[in-house]
């Protein structure tokens, strides 16, 4: 694929028009006024029914009704699935509009599933959408779409660094009609979720082909045996369950021919249809957290005192205060500019954008959010806040979809290949997904 | 100036490295197989083997530096000042319960340093023979929830005379250590006169946890961490009555007493903590050089080769300003190195946590999560940033002793200290 | 003055439109079509006339005749004053469509004097626009208009810390019917340059007032008597001569009654004037020369070798690279977003986004241009890339306009007034102007 | 380790202090008066008083370390170990030219060494001699502008033999000093065998600046300096004819003296700066005082006290390391001291940076300008993070050894070092 100048440092016009459309308005104001009228209320009843529930990787008696209860009305209001693109015209929301629906998606943490726009069940379905053959279509893409089960993306090894997804090395061989799978992954998020029932599944299929045509992408149902989940990754201590970031072993796991998508060898293809719009819904949802944070800061300086003034004059926090709200608005446009950019000039052109602000805001975010623990004393790393919480996500996110630096070097070499008119290496996008 | 170590510091580097070598690393396995067996507050039986162990060695309250007026042939320590002690200390804090092994751990550190030098020959008796053994464990009560316990005046707990009793009554969190089974008594700092003068109002209390009144609401995570079994709890103080004895020094003399405790704690913590930055240096570089990204190790792309560069080097300039702040709390007393020590409190952490996050950085998923205890240590360290004054106090102590050679001496001759 | 939100963090859709208008492109073609066949030969020409000259505070003989007929050529084609609103519809380039124009005016050193664009006179001929006399206008602003003469905005004070207007000590005293000015200012930029003829000179006319109306602005023509150009002062070195940055004596300088603008204690009221447009323009100017570091800093690093690689690929550089191609890309955003604050609120109400970008850009460049004197070695801080000019340059706008600090004092406490509702202090803008 | 200095370093510490306090501090407008007099490239006359004065107070060439097998009486400095000058260099670094007082400046100091070591008894004759008598100034020719002269190996100006002479063509820059009129002679880096082995291809050589072939193209500002009387030159060497016995040591041993010359030029340049930053710190301090703003103090404004605590940190930090660094250089030697040596190498310049960069902020448009020093210092500072190899070489030096622990030895002991 050569490569073309993705316009930064250039002043394509189209690029600097980040209101969001006036077709998309509706749904937003639709979007804040339910998460506010019907996710929050839930959400309350849901935490309180969930409180005392004895196996973390469960859901309490009660909980899944109230939510499915919910998700049944996003539906009768037409509050679902806006992820996907219209199947008969390709078309969907633009990927500015839905940035800035993320944006309020991100204030609750059932807001996403409720309206069955929640990751990584966006991806996988988009991908059965644009490659599944009808029968997976059929098996998979309905319960998906109608939001009856739930599903993981297996990419992530632990053996190996998976920013250069050329190293995965879980093995699928063909044996008769099957495909034969054996390997270890980890990081599977959702896969602790008792719905969870499906896994598009990264493999070496082909390990004497060229470098980038060696992976495939194959379904894997949850239930398979020798599918074995050993635990989940703690992340800071914090299991999220039952959610989860499940650590899986594929122990001569057995699956039909017919589950491998698109083809033997089209892994990396796959891939590209699934980076660019997750990685900015993180990174809008990561502003909400970083506005979260802020606000906290503010409130917490100005509430309390020592040595006989507020603590938001004391210690330099006014300057700290300002260089948040100087970084949240900067990161709020280079999110809602990489989200034009899929817009206008499409996932593949637009990729150093997307890296660009994977590269800038989950890290910043982290700072603001650490600044806040400060001002917050012992109470900033307790539960009392959600700031903890909200630091080990945020930090994770610098390793997940590649971390910081592998889209650094996506960033710098699109700037020297405007020198040398180079191509880029394609491998360098693919990674495990949250 | 000298900066090598005396030879008897020397050997009790080599005695400390040759233990943890021997014992302590090869059990850290066991510590938590043990640990994941028996339940989150309870204690893993191989670090009670450890300590016996490291007591028949003689490596054994290595802590507590010599103190003619107070030392006896019962009370005393390993005889090690604050800066033969300072490199023993990072080096146990490769472990994170390594100091334990050596009854060296906080909090009890601080408290039986307060009670060799203040206590009365009934508390020591009662308290300090069994934590100089190692039989109990104990706690120190002093941040509260509802104010900025960092202006240490605002301590609100009260400690009321009523006959032959004190009755406390008032909250406190971030009581580490209550957690342990062991742990059987806690200082408390409280108010026992509002009305004497700001900094004669406060006083400390001994208070045996098992003190009808005295109520653990909850252990408070850190990050996702409980801290099992040492712990971080919450605890209420409702009508707690003890003994009129069991006060520290007298009445009023809280301050006194704290004063005391903060130098040689901070020492300690920064030790550890440079241990535990040693610890993050090597797994990074171990990593970086185990894996392959993009046709090379990852140790070759150069943006790590300049991580690692500045990672020792910030270790280095830290770990000399910590011992020169322990040389100085044994040459010039705790009073004289505040500033040093206000320096380190704000340093070490900071370091630490830097490389810890590349070290995270490095490790990818492996990171945050527990395999290589990384998320753990920038939990516990990022802790250190917030307790015992944050940054922004000590920081401010710095300037403000900056500003005052020029504030109360406008003549105060360009830099006679530089060099000193 | 009550305070109003200024909308940061907010979602005001007008904010997030930053094309520039239809309207404006024309003038912004021609601009840039102007500055490569017209300004740039004729700055190569101007510089090879100047490089012998002995005294750096004249020009040399022929310069000014190139300047002049180069100017003569703008006037012509029509490019001339465009920074200044239509006298008689008030209306004007937008804010933002002249931030892409000043993003093209920085990359030469003599375009933005060439149009007659350049600072301070753009300041000093607006606020002669809006509330000059008739008199005034026909003595200073109609020269200033044609370019025939020049000039400065004297206000900062060595004695004292400018960023608080309040403290302005210089006085003027009305003595029958003249002013007598006494005081002393430094780094009145513009008037080491022959052609400036007239100062704009804040004082204090009314010790007893309250604080924000002490002081007021009156016109010093240069050559009164008792006005004692001491010296440029350096920068980092430079004098950037012949415009200069001079210290200037007020000794028993008399000017008559009449040269007072607008009246007595309202100083404060015509500075509000001048601030905003001015800060973003030099924010733009900035970022060409953050683009201008990252290019030299990225070719640089391609085409020397060391330890047998490409520098790029040694010293973390490629990583560098791409944090200060984010940073650039996030600046110039908040920077057009600034400037359409000022458009669509005005200046009063956009002033804390003026301020985040204050705070943000020249701190920011400065970082970017050290990263790319780093890459060139020794060659870096000499003369033989523009590297060491511009961050001297740079460095230096972290002080004009007001050092860092009092903008993000600004920005923290319109983040504090979000939950207090108090007033800000007016004071807190006014300040030396470069 | 021990924190204190001996009893001899702090009597020198105490007359080199009290040596500027009384003659250096007082005449530095002096200086600056006489030098705007004489112009740019005259040297003032208070200088050459002062060095007299320093002369007969035994405060000179201090920075000369005893060399059992090269002291002589004629040859030999003031008998201070590396250790023991460091402070003092800092002591001289708070005024720009504060080392020339003392005969201590580089890059006279460096060529000093280079000829007590390794130059013949001709040579310590004719240089040695009235360098160290503080007659004449000299210069170092390594830098040249067509290569990365970071890595030496590129070095390209030829010495070729001719008969009894060697003829020497090349291109150098960053000849810092030439521009001084005492300037008399420089040593020269360059190659007399392209073919040799990599590290034994250079050799140096000594090049009498008037010696015909020597052409000064310009003198090279740093930002807007010329740093005159001293400069930096460009110099051509155009068939420079020299006595073959001018070359130092022997053919393709350039690499070996240039080692040796490194390690001391480095402190050097490190103390002075960290008395650079002393002095930044001061002025930060006293105008933070001495301003108000908005109604208070701007020493009161929060995030100054922030930015003045970790200014003393930081310059605590790495004042200690460069004397350790020093301390080590004369225990085990430059080589064994070489990582200590590019840690502060890295961390002084960017220590003092960062303060002077907040001085400068604090003191507004007074602050970039030549008012308070501040701009200048900061430009000649900032040059030292190129000069000597860029930071990015010297931070892959440091990375490079923390990986030889585990590459060549896997079962490296966990932290054996941490604490050493």
């Amino acid at each position: 694929m050569p490569y073309t100048d993705p316009n930064i440092g250039e002043m394509n016009e189209d690029l600097f028009d980040l209101r969001m459309s006036e077709d998309a308005r509706p749904l937003f104001e639709h979007v804040k006024r339910f998460i506010e009228e019907t996710v929050e209320p839930m959400y309350a009843e849901f935490s309180a029914l969930g409180k005392d529930k004895s196996d973390i990787w469960s859901y309490a008696p009660g909980q899944l009704d109230v939510l499915e209860k919910a998700k049944d009305k996003a539906k009768a209001e037409g509050l679902w699935n806006f992820f996907l693109p219209d199947a008969e015209t390709g078309e969907g929301l633009k990927n500015l509009d839905y940035a800035y629906i993320a944006a309020e998606l991100g204030k609750n943490p059932l807001a996403s599933e409720t309206m069955n726009c929640s990751a990584p069940d966006t991806g996988n379905m988009e991908v059965l959408e644009r490659v599944g053959t009808a029968e997976q279509k059929e098996r998979w893409l309905k319960p998906l779409l109608a939001g009856e089960i739930r599903s993981a993306f297996a990419m992530t090894e632990p053996g190996i660094p998976s920013s250069d997804a050329k190293n995965v090395s879980t093995e699928a061989k063909l044996d008769g009609d099957d495909w034969v799978i054996n390997g270890e992954k980890f990081y599977i998020s959702g896969a602790g979720d008792p719905r969870c029932k499906i896994m598009i599944t990264m493999v070496k299929t082909s390990p004497d082909a060229p470098a980038h045509k060696q992976q495939s992408q194959i379904l894997v149902p949850i239930d398979t045996p020798g599918v074995k989940i050993l635990d989940g990754m703690q992340v800071f201590g914090n299991y999220d369950a039952p959610h989860g970031h499940m650590h899986i072993v594929f122990d001569n796991v057995r699956v039909p021919k017919e589950n491998i998508l698109l083809g033997e060898g089209r892994g990396f293809e796959i891939s590209q249809l699934r980076l660019g719009p997750g990685r900015i819904h993180h990174c809008m949802r990561s502003l909400g957290a970083a506005e979260k944070a802020l606000e906290l800061m503010v409130i917490r300086g100005m509430g309390r005192q020592a040595f006989g003034r507020d603590l938001i004059k004391l210690g330099g926090n006014l300057e700290k205060v300002s260089r948040a709200r100087i970084e949240i608005e900067a990161m709020r446009m280079m999110v809602l500019k990489a989200a034009k950019a899929m817009d206008v000039l499409g996932n593949a052109e637009a990729r150093v954008w997307i890296s660009m602000v994977k590269a800038m805001v989950p890290e910043r975010v982290c700072k603001i959010i650490d600044e806040a623990i400060q001002i917050h004393g012992a109470t900033g790393v307790s539960q009392w806040t959600p700031l903890a919480q909200m630091y080990t996500s945020q930090r994770t996110l610098r390793l997940a979809d590649g971390p910081d630096e592998v889209h650094h070097m996506v960033v710098g070499r699109a700037e020297t290949r405007k020198y040398t008119g180079d191509e880029e290496d394609p491998a360098m996008a693919a990674v495990w997904r949250k | 100036m000298d900066f090598e170590y005396s030879p008897k510091t020397k050997d009790y580097i080599e005695r400390v490295d040759a233990f943890m070598q021997a014992h302590v690393f090869p059990n850290v396995e066991t510590y938590e197989a043990q640990h994941a067996e028996i339940g989150r507050w309870a204690v893993p039986p191989i670090l009670e083997q450890l300590k016996e162990k490291a007591k028949s060695e003689g490596l054994w309250n290595l802590f507590l530096p010599p103190n003619a007026e107070h030392d006896t042939p019962e009370y005393q320590g390993a005889g090690l000042t604050n800066a033969e002690y300072a490199p023993l200390s990072e080096l146990m804090g490769r472990v994170e319960w390594g100091s334990e092994v050596f009854n060296c751990s906080a909090p009890d550190t601080g408290n039986m340093e307060v009670l060799h030098r203040y206590g009365s020959e009934a508390q020591k008796a009662q308290y300090l023979r069994p934590l100089m053994a190692g039989e109990i464990r104990s706690a120190f009560l002093m941040t509260e929830p509802l104010v900025a316990s960092s202006d240490a005046t605002n301590i609100e707990t009260s400690i009321t005379r009523d006959g032959d009793e004190y009755v406390i009554n008032g909250r406190k969190w971030w009581s580490s250590g209550v957690g342990d089974p062991r742990c059987k008594v806690a200082i408390v700092m409280g108010k026992t006169d509002p009305s004497a003068a700001r900094h004669q109002q406060q006083s400390q209390i001994l208070v045996p946890l098992d003190t009808p009144g005295v109520k653990i609401l909850r252990m408070l995570p850190v990050f996702g961490y409980d801290d099992a079994p040492h712990g971080h709890a919450e605890v209420l103080l409702d009508n707690v009555r003890v003994p009129a004895d069991n006060l520290i020094l007298g009445e009023g003399r809280g301050f006194e007493i704290a004063q005391g405790r903060l130098g040689p704690g901070r020492i300690h913590h920064c030790m550890r903590t440079i241990g535990a930055a040693e610890m993050a240096l090597e797994k990074m570089t171990r990593r970086l050089l185990s894996r392959l990204a993009f046709g090379k190790p990852v140790a070759e792309h150069s943006i790590w080769e300049q991580r690692l560069g500045e990672a020792r080097t910030d270790l280095e300039m830290t770990r000399l300003l910590t011992l020169k702040a322990a040389s100085m709390m044994d040459t010039v007393g705790n009073k004289g190195a505040k500033d040093e020590i206000a320096m380190i409190k704000v340093a070490a952490p900071r370091m630490a946590l830097k490389i810890l996050d590349d070290a995270i950085q490095a490790h990818g998923g492996g990171g945050v999560t527990s395999d290589f205890g990384l998320a753990r240590a920038y939990a516990s360290i990022r802790t250190l940033r917030l307790a015992d004054g944050p940054d922004e106090v000590h920081l401010r102590a710095i300037a403000r002793s900056e500003m005052k050679k020029y504030r109360e001496n406008p003549n105060y001759p360009t830099h006679a200290l530089a060099a000193e």
